[in-house]
């Protein structure tokens, strides 16, 4: 039994969670630095992982194995392939950003206000959520990761509804029942489709007497364990509506802007860019491999509502007054892409989503991160409040474009890899279809620019002439993202060597090959 | 010698016994519940549960005979007769339900509940009576000590502290402690004169010969009563008795015996009413 | 010498990256650094063209393989790169012009306080620029593309507190997203076909595949040509893209990027070859452009919009030349060549006029300049002549070929082709004449008037410094200005020659592009004939109409068509109207729909469930005797519930 | 005569007992109802224990006599202290569990 890595990579965090929580009121700055070296070392930990994880070994590595609940066959299973590596390590890798970017978001309010800020409890939140989220990542057992899929919301529904935004146009007491709405939306959405995937985990286990994912997916591939047509597709809609509804999927996606738009940034980036990434991991882990037929079944629809999803969501972010709202939008394009890249079940198709998943999650951060800073330096969301931004913060200013750059995905940046890898392996096995998400690339580019061109150009606003420009702390945030975002787009080979023997896998699944083309020009 | 009897069947005597008493106690029971002045219902329910000590006798429960007669009717229902005085006696509270169908609901509840609990005593298997003479082999105390001490005794010593915390608590709940200084004489005649109303003392009651009780008003010159002179709690609780009219009557009376006398003209008999008293 | 070809582009990169990272410090020596390391990358071009020469016409190709850059399964993208004479050829334009340009700029943004960042962006563009010509495989030109995109949104966007260029900025990239769109389809049809997108393979096997997938991807890559080169009708971008400072119309607008279309075109000739219905569609883009865009140059005022459109007509020639086929791919280049001399030139000249008239670019307000600028006068009528075709000058070369070229396509097409390139030339040379009228000659119209007209506010920094409205006092630029313009007129005056004496150009594109003589109906010479007859009239039109009279200092309403193409020939009003209002409205219900159907359906449910329990509510009343019944009644029932089990 | 109709009589005073609770008003009366319902249960045991012919039924009835008795001190002194606050002894005015 060697040392259990998995284990520890969760668990440290949650350890973490408690102590930061324990932090005297009074030594607010301790805890702040706890919770910084925590996420630290839990980062120190994942590089581990894939120092340790081997791209051409066996498909599940690093396992551990324990009997749980021994009555249900439930068991405490873990275990990593190429897929949940690369995203524990983007994981692991936005938390320091996300708690350094949140340094002062929770300090409690000098002036006027009479909510206390519970400091600890804001950092100790943020480090249960990666516990939990590094976790379901891990789990092989889908009654472990189920524990966890639904644990998350927790902590997720006191970030969103117990820190918000510093100032807010209609002063503090709507600000706190617009969060509080918020909160509870997420709160329910995320509810039911926990509920309704509940029912589906209980129906897997009648029907196949275990909750193990390697031992149900090999008795599917095997023909040991046969499922009729129709249980499949209930149990895949059950799976996929949880998973849809934490993507999140149109039309399932209206509690996103309102969650991102009240959290402060910080908690913004951790809902888009990490707890969502749960649910389109499990498409492609639970859907795909527990129920191959049901998903090629479902996979017309699913892309339909993928390319909706792409044009709805970037035309709606183009319609925006909310900076932070816009970013949402912008997101629910781009899960659109994502969940088109796993249905699409080609190898580059589901190679770039998993890439997406990542690089989505750092230029998601990156932008959402800076439009923080931007924002709490005004106290206005509105796009209106802001003009000419660019003369007086250039630093900020550059760093934003960037991040819209990346945003609209421009080549040399990461996300371009994975958004045509998406698009060609749409388009390999359905023209139409890329066609038509390719358009999503024009739209990107009209909403980033529009955001960027309303808020840093022009004549300077009187508001925002003594804006300071970025300081050291928000820099060292910013800095290593886009200097990621950079290496990334020029050599992301790294990934996808570790991203593509696991999907090969996961295509092996379904029994679907790549669409061969006609000329075979390819040396 | 009854021990005996009520081993199996039971003696005419008791089944007499049980006839009578127990359309007592179920009479003392409806009364409970149905009599409007609370002094009432308490005293129909000691009815009833002196009723049920004879039972308890009868069923050769002689110490819990006993006790509930000494306990209950004893002490618990003086306990509530005590309260009872403490709230009024006479306050009677009308039947009137106030909550829409809650009379019905609860007779409808009652009536159900009887029938079910009767139906399933009915149809319960209960034959064999072996009485409890062994039991009683060597006194009913002695038995019931027997087993308290031993098997019941955790119950017991627990019992013992919840009559404790009962205790305590009573005393928690009604003890009152004065916040402010009681007001001495002087500042209460001080205050009386600076409101400038009653700056005497308060008249005092009962000023006839013939009846000096504090529930007396004394009258005014006009024969009317005047309430100021029962103290305040009668009065609040209404328990003002009125004379004013009866020593008129007197009064009357003794003008017409002595008319008689005289040989005067008629005079109308003593027929005075006070138009309906002030409560 | 193979990895001499990675330095080309690293060396700007280099550039790009330090100025924009390394912060104020480096304001003082910023543009020395850009200027430097532009001129080395332009030493590398030349040492890797030697080498070239050195080799013989079948092997003068270098490959430089860098690294794998994306690897999934089928789907392989290398960072390669193919240095063959076509690159080569792009990388000297582009280095040299973008050198001279660079050292123009040191001294036309002498006084602008971001003149480091200024430089920094020039520095990213040639190595965008140079990614795009040199890459081996259509995603990494895709890469440079899009490189040369952003490059020119920064620069038209230079000047950001002009709402009017960030708005130009904003348009430009977004136009040319739309062409970008037809790129990466393009790619994605070549590997849905070919399994891989690079040039090799894909030429290879061109004759494999159905004619139908080959023309598909060739109107794709003709979509993105349209976006970047400003063809019709995705042209509207290019007007605005003046609101940028003149040295980046000059190299960006004018000289190189807008260009790229055309590499792009002629690169992919293979695929053009194979699918002829593409190739007519090209011709007719270019022809239709070369007109619409002569035509709006006549009728501006403002110097450089009128430059905007000759540039968008020059284009329209190289495309139509290259939509010819192997006819007409070299001279398409050529022409390339010659007009990035002499029109980088014209803009460098216009910029060194508006540099000495206090920024004022209405040339209703110039007028009889040539004895105050005479350097600016000389290089700029160099490059006019040249522009127009005058005899022995480059244009005129060029020019001719393509025309000629027209003609050779043969058919009724070739007729109208050809009878379009003539027009385009007589109206070339009647605006062309027309701005340099307006501006070296006639009376001194900006005499005792103060200039920045308010229609046009161009708000550059370098303005700011001598008083805003007072009376211009022309002056000629510093050396530093004035060399670069000298060495461009030279280009543009012996380029023409130096290329087509002995075909020198022809015989070095060849390898390359293919050539093949097309039977000419009409000679040579009638064509030469032709073009000399077109020219002299345009010439004559435009003397009589503002040599003669005195133009007067407010524009006159002119002819229905004048207004039209003063408005772009009503493009962007079409633009605004279809694209903008109707987007405007449709994402504005779109975000009412979201708001009530989309969400309002979930609250309404919550909010019948709220209801119902409100109305549950009611039976809390509060007494606790109905609490009592309730409980009573539950009892009654378990009694009764366990009767009936013991029952059953 | 059996000894039955004991019960029958316990149950009957158990829901005369229970009737009342729910009707009366008067928290003083409720109570006495409370305690005719401990009562009925009693002579239930006590019935009980004569049938089984051992005395654990008498013990419980005596525990419940005293838990009565407990429970009588403590509900008594609500009351009076309740009548204190709100001078009237009916369980409907206390009714502030209503939203």
């Amino acid at each position: 039994m060697s040392f259990p890595l998995l284990t520890a990579t969760a668990v440290l965090p949650a350890i973490g969670a408690i102590a930061t929580a324990a932090v005297p009121a009074a030594r607010r700055t301790a805890a702040k630095w706890l919770a910084l070296l925590v996420s630290l070392a839990t980062l120190a930990l994942a590089i581990t992982i894939l120092v340790r994880f081997d791209p051409d070994g066996s498909r599940y590595q690093l396992t551990e194995s324990h009997s749980w609940i021994a009555y249900f066959g439930v068991r405490y299973e873990l275990g990593v392939d190429g897929i949940a590596v690369a995203l524990i390590a983007l994981t692991a890798l936005l938390m320091p950003f996300i708690i350094l970017a949140g340094w002062h978001d929770a300090d409690p309010l000098e002036t006027g206000s009479r909510r206390w800020r519970p400091t600890q409890g804001f950092f100790a939140l943020i480090l249960a959520v990666e516990a939990m989220v590094i976790i379901s990542f891990e789990a092989t057992d889908v009654f472990l990761f189920y524990i966890f899929f639904e644990a998350m919301l927790i902590p997720m529904y006191f970030l969103i509804g117990g820190f918000g935004d510093r100032a807010h146009e209609h002063g503090e007491e709507a600000a706190s029942t617009q969060r509080s709405y918020a909160a509870v939306k997420f709160l329910l959405y995320n509810l039911i489709g926990g509920l309704i995937m509940l029912a589906a985990v209980i129906g897997l286990y009648v029907v196949a007497g275990n909750f193990s994912l390697q031992e149900i997916a090999q008795a599917r591939a095997n023909g040991s364990l046969h499922m009729a047509t129709s249980t499949e597709r209930w149990l895949f809609l059950g799976f996929f509506f949880a998973f849809a509804v934490k993507a999140p999927l149109w039309p399932l996606h209206t509690w996103l802007p309102n969650a991102m738009q009240e959290s402060t940034a910080p908690v913004a980036v951790l809902i888009t860019a990490v707890v969502d990434k749960v649910g389109t991991f499990a498409m492609l882990r639970f859907c795909l491999q527990l129920f191959p037929e049901a998903s090629k079944w479902a996979t017309p629809v699913i892309l339909v509502l993928a390319l909706i999803s792409i044009v709805y969501g970037a035309l709606l972010a183009v319609g925006q007054r909310d900076i932070k709202r816009l970013v949402a939008y912008a997101s629910i394009s781009h899960f659109g892409f994502i969940i088109l890249g796993i249905f699409a079940m080609t190898s580059q198709g589901q190679s770039g989503a998993t890439l997406y998943m990542v690089n989505h999650g750092i230029s998601t951060a990156a932008l959402m991160l800076v439009a923080g800073f931007l924002i709490s330096r005004r106290g206005s969301r509105l796009i209106g409040d802001y003009g000419g931004v660019q003369k007086v913060a250039p630093v900020l200013a550059g760093t934003f474009l960037i991040g819209g750059l990346a945003t609209l995905s421009l080549p040399g940046l990461a996300p371009f890899v994975s958004e045509f890898l998406v698009l060609v392996g749409t388009f390999t096995r359905y023209p139409a279809v890329g066609i038509i998400a390719t358009f999503g690339i024009v739209l990107a580019a009209l909403y980033t620019l529009v955001l960027y061109q309303r808020t840093m150009t022009g004549p300077v606003k009187k508001e925002v002439s003594a804006m300071p420009d970025l300081r050291v702390r928000e820099l060292v945030v910013v800095a290593p993202l886009i200097v990621l975002l950079v290496f990334l787009g020029v050599y992301p080979k790294p990934v996808t060597d570790i991203v593509n023997p696991a999907v090969k896998s996961t295509l092996s699944d379904v029994h679907k090959k790549d669409p061969k083309p006609p000329v075979e020009a390819a040396k | 010698m009854t021990a005996q009897l009520a081993a199996y069947s039971t003696s005419t005597g008791e089944a007499f016994q049980f006839w009578v008493l127990g359309t007592v106690a179920v009479i003392g029971a409806l009364a409970t519940v149905f009599m409007k002045k609370s002094v009432h219902s308490a005293l129909s329910l000691a009815g009833t549960m002196i009723v049920l000590a004879v039972f308890y006798l009868a069923n050769g429960a002689y110490f819990l005979g006993i006790v509930q007669v000494v306990v209950y009717t004893g002490a618990i229902m003086m306990l509530f007769l005590f309260v009872v005085m403490l709230v009024g006696v006479t306050a009677a509270d009308s039947l009137k339900e106030t909550i829409k169908g809650q009379r019905w609901l609860a007779l409808l509840c009652g009536l159900g509940f009887g029938v079910l609990l009767l139906g399933g005593i009915g149809n319960a298997s209960l034959h064999d009576f072996n009485g409890l003479t062994q039991a009683n082999g060597n006194g009913n105390v002695q038995g019931l000590a027997a087993l308290i001490f031993t098997k019941y005794v955790f119950a017991f010593e627990i019992t013992g502290a919840l009559l404790i915390t009962a205790a305590v608590g009573a005393m928690v709940l009604t003890h009152r402690e004065r916040t402010e200084r009681a007001k001495t004489q002087r500042e209460l005649s001080e205050e009386r004169v600076r409101q400038g109303k009653h700056v005497p003392p308060l008249p005092a009651p009962g000023v006839y010969a013939r009846h000096n009780a504090v529930d007396i008003a004394g009258l005014l010159p006009d024969g009317t009563p005047s309430d100021l002179t029962v103290s305040k709690t009668l009065r609040e609780r209404g328990q003002i008795r009125d004379v004013s009219t009866e020593a008129l009557n007197d009064l009357r009376a003794l003008e017409q015996r002595s008319e008689e006398r005289l040989e005067r003209t008629e005079i109308e008999p003593a027929t005075f009413k006070r138009e309906e008293a002030s409560q | 010498m193979e990895n001499l070809i990675a330095l080309l582009v690293a060396a700007p990169l280099l550039g790009a990256a330090v100025l924009l990272c390394g912060g104020r410090r480096l304001d003082a020596v910023g543009h020395w650094i850009g200027t430097v390391l532009a001129f080395v990358s332009f030493a590398f071009g030349v040492i890797l063209f030697a080498d070239l020469l050195g080799k013989d016409a079948e092997h003068r190709t270098l490959m430089q393989h860098l690294f794998s850059w994306v690897p999934v399964q089928g789907f392989q993208a290398d960072v390669t790169f193919r240095l063959d004479q076509l690159s080569m050829t792009f990388v000297l334009l582009i280095t040299g012009v973008g050198s001279l340009i660079h050292l123009y700029s040191v001294g036309y943004m002498e006084h602008d306080e971001r003149r480091r960042r200024f430089f920094g962006y020039l520095n990213l563009f040639l190595a965008a620029m140079l990614l795009l010509v040199i890459a081996d495989n259509y995603l990494l030109l895709y890469v440079g593309w899009e490189g040369v995109g952003l490059a020119s949104y920064l620069l038209i966007g230079f000047w950001q507190h002009k709402p009017s260029a960030a708005t130009a900025a904003k348009k430009a990239f977004l136009v040319n997203r739309v062409g970008d769109m037809g790129l990466s389809i393009a790619i994605m049809l070549m590997f849905a076909t070919f399994g891989t997108f690079a040039f090799g393979p894909v030429f290879g096997h061109v004759g494999d595949t159905s004619e139908g997938k080959l023309t598909a991807i060739a109107l794709m890559l003709l979509l993105a040509a349209c976006g970047k080169s400003a063809q019709v009708p995705l042209q509207s971008w290019l007007g605005d893209a003046m609101e940028g400072p003149t040295p980046v119309s000059a190299l960006i607008h004018a000289a190189t990027m807008v260009t790229a279309g055309v590499y792009l075109i002629v690169r992919s000739g293979a695929i053009f070859n194979a699918a002829p219905n593409a190739q007519l569609v090209v011709t007719v883009v270019g022809a239709v452009t070369l007109l619409f865009g002569a035509i709006v140059g006549c009728a501006k005022d403002d110097i450089k919009k009128a430059l905007a459109g000759s540039t968008m007509s020059q284009i329209g020639y190289m495309v139509l030349a290259a939509g010819l086929g192997p006819i007409g791919y070299v001279f398409a280049i050529m022409h390339l060549v010659t007009h990035g001399f002499f029109k980088a030139g014209l803009f460098l000249g216009a910029g060194s006029v508006m540099h000495g008239m206090n920024d004022e670019v209405d040339m209703r307000k110039y007028g009889g300049l040539r004895k105050y600028m005479p350097v600016t006068f000389i290089t700029f009528g160099l490059g006019y002549l040249a522009i127009i075709g005058f005899p022995g000058l480059s244009g005129f070369f060029s020019k001719d070929k393509i025309i000629e070229a027209a003609f050779a396509k043969g058919g009724t097409e070739g007729w109208i082709l050809g009878a379009c390139a003539l027009l385009g030339a007589a109206i070339t040379a009647f605006y062309m004449t027309r701005v340099m009228l307006m501006t070296f000659f006639g009376e001194e119209r900006w005499k005792n008037q103060p200039t920045r007209s308010p229609q046009s506010p161009s708000a550059e920094p370098a303005a700011e410094h001598h008083g805003e409205h007072a009376e211009p006092h022309p002056h000629e630029s510093p050396k530093v200005m004035t060399i670069p313009m000298i060495v461009l007129a030279v280009g543009s005056v012996f380029g023409g020659a130096f290329f087509s004496i002995g075909d020198r150009f022809l015989h070095w594109l060849e390898p390359v592009t293919g050539h093949s003589e097309g039977d000419s109906p009409v000679s040579a010479a009638t064509v030469t004939g032709a073009t000399m007859v077109c020219l002299i009239i345009g010439v004559g039109i435009a003397y009589a109409m503002y040599g003669r009279r005195t133009v007067p200092s407010v524009a006159p309403r002119g002819s229905l068509l004048t207004r039209a193409a003063r408005r772009d020939l009503l493009q962007d009003d079409f633009n605004h109207v279809v694209l903008v209002r109707g987007g405007e409205h449709l994402t504005r219900s779109l975000v009412y729909v979201d708001h009530t159907l989309v969400d309002g359906v979930v609250n309404g449910t919550a909010a019948s469930v709220g209801g119902l329990s409100g109305r549950m509510r009611r039976l809390q009343n509060g007494f606790a005797r109905s609490y009592a019944v309730s409980m009573f009644g539950g009892a009654a029932v378990l009694v009764a519930a366990t009767l009936l089990m013991r029952a059953v | 005569m059996n000894p039955v109709n004991y019960l029958y009589l316990a149950a009957l005073l158990f829901t005369i007992g229970a009737t009342g609770v729910l009707i009366r008003r008067n928290a003083i009366v409720v109570f006495m109802c409370i305690e005719l319902m401990l009562n009925a249960c009693n002579l239930a045991f006590v019935t009980f224990s004569r049938m089984h012919g051992n005395l654990d039924g008498q013990v419980i009835a005596f525990f419940t006599m005293v838990v009565a008795a407990a429970e009588v001190v403590v509900g008594l002194a609500i009351i009076v202290s309740l009548f204190r606050s709100r001078h009237s002894a009916s369980v409907d005015d206390a009714s502030l569990m209503k939203l």
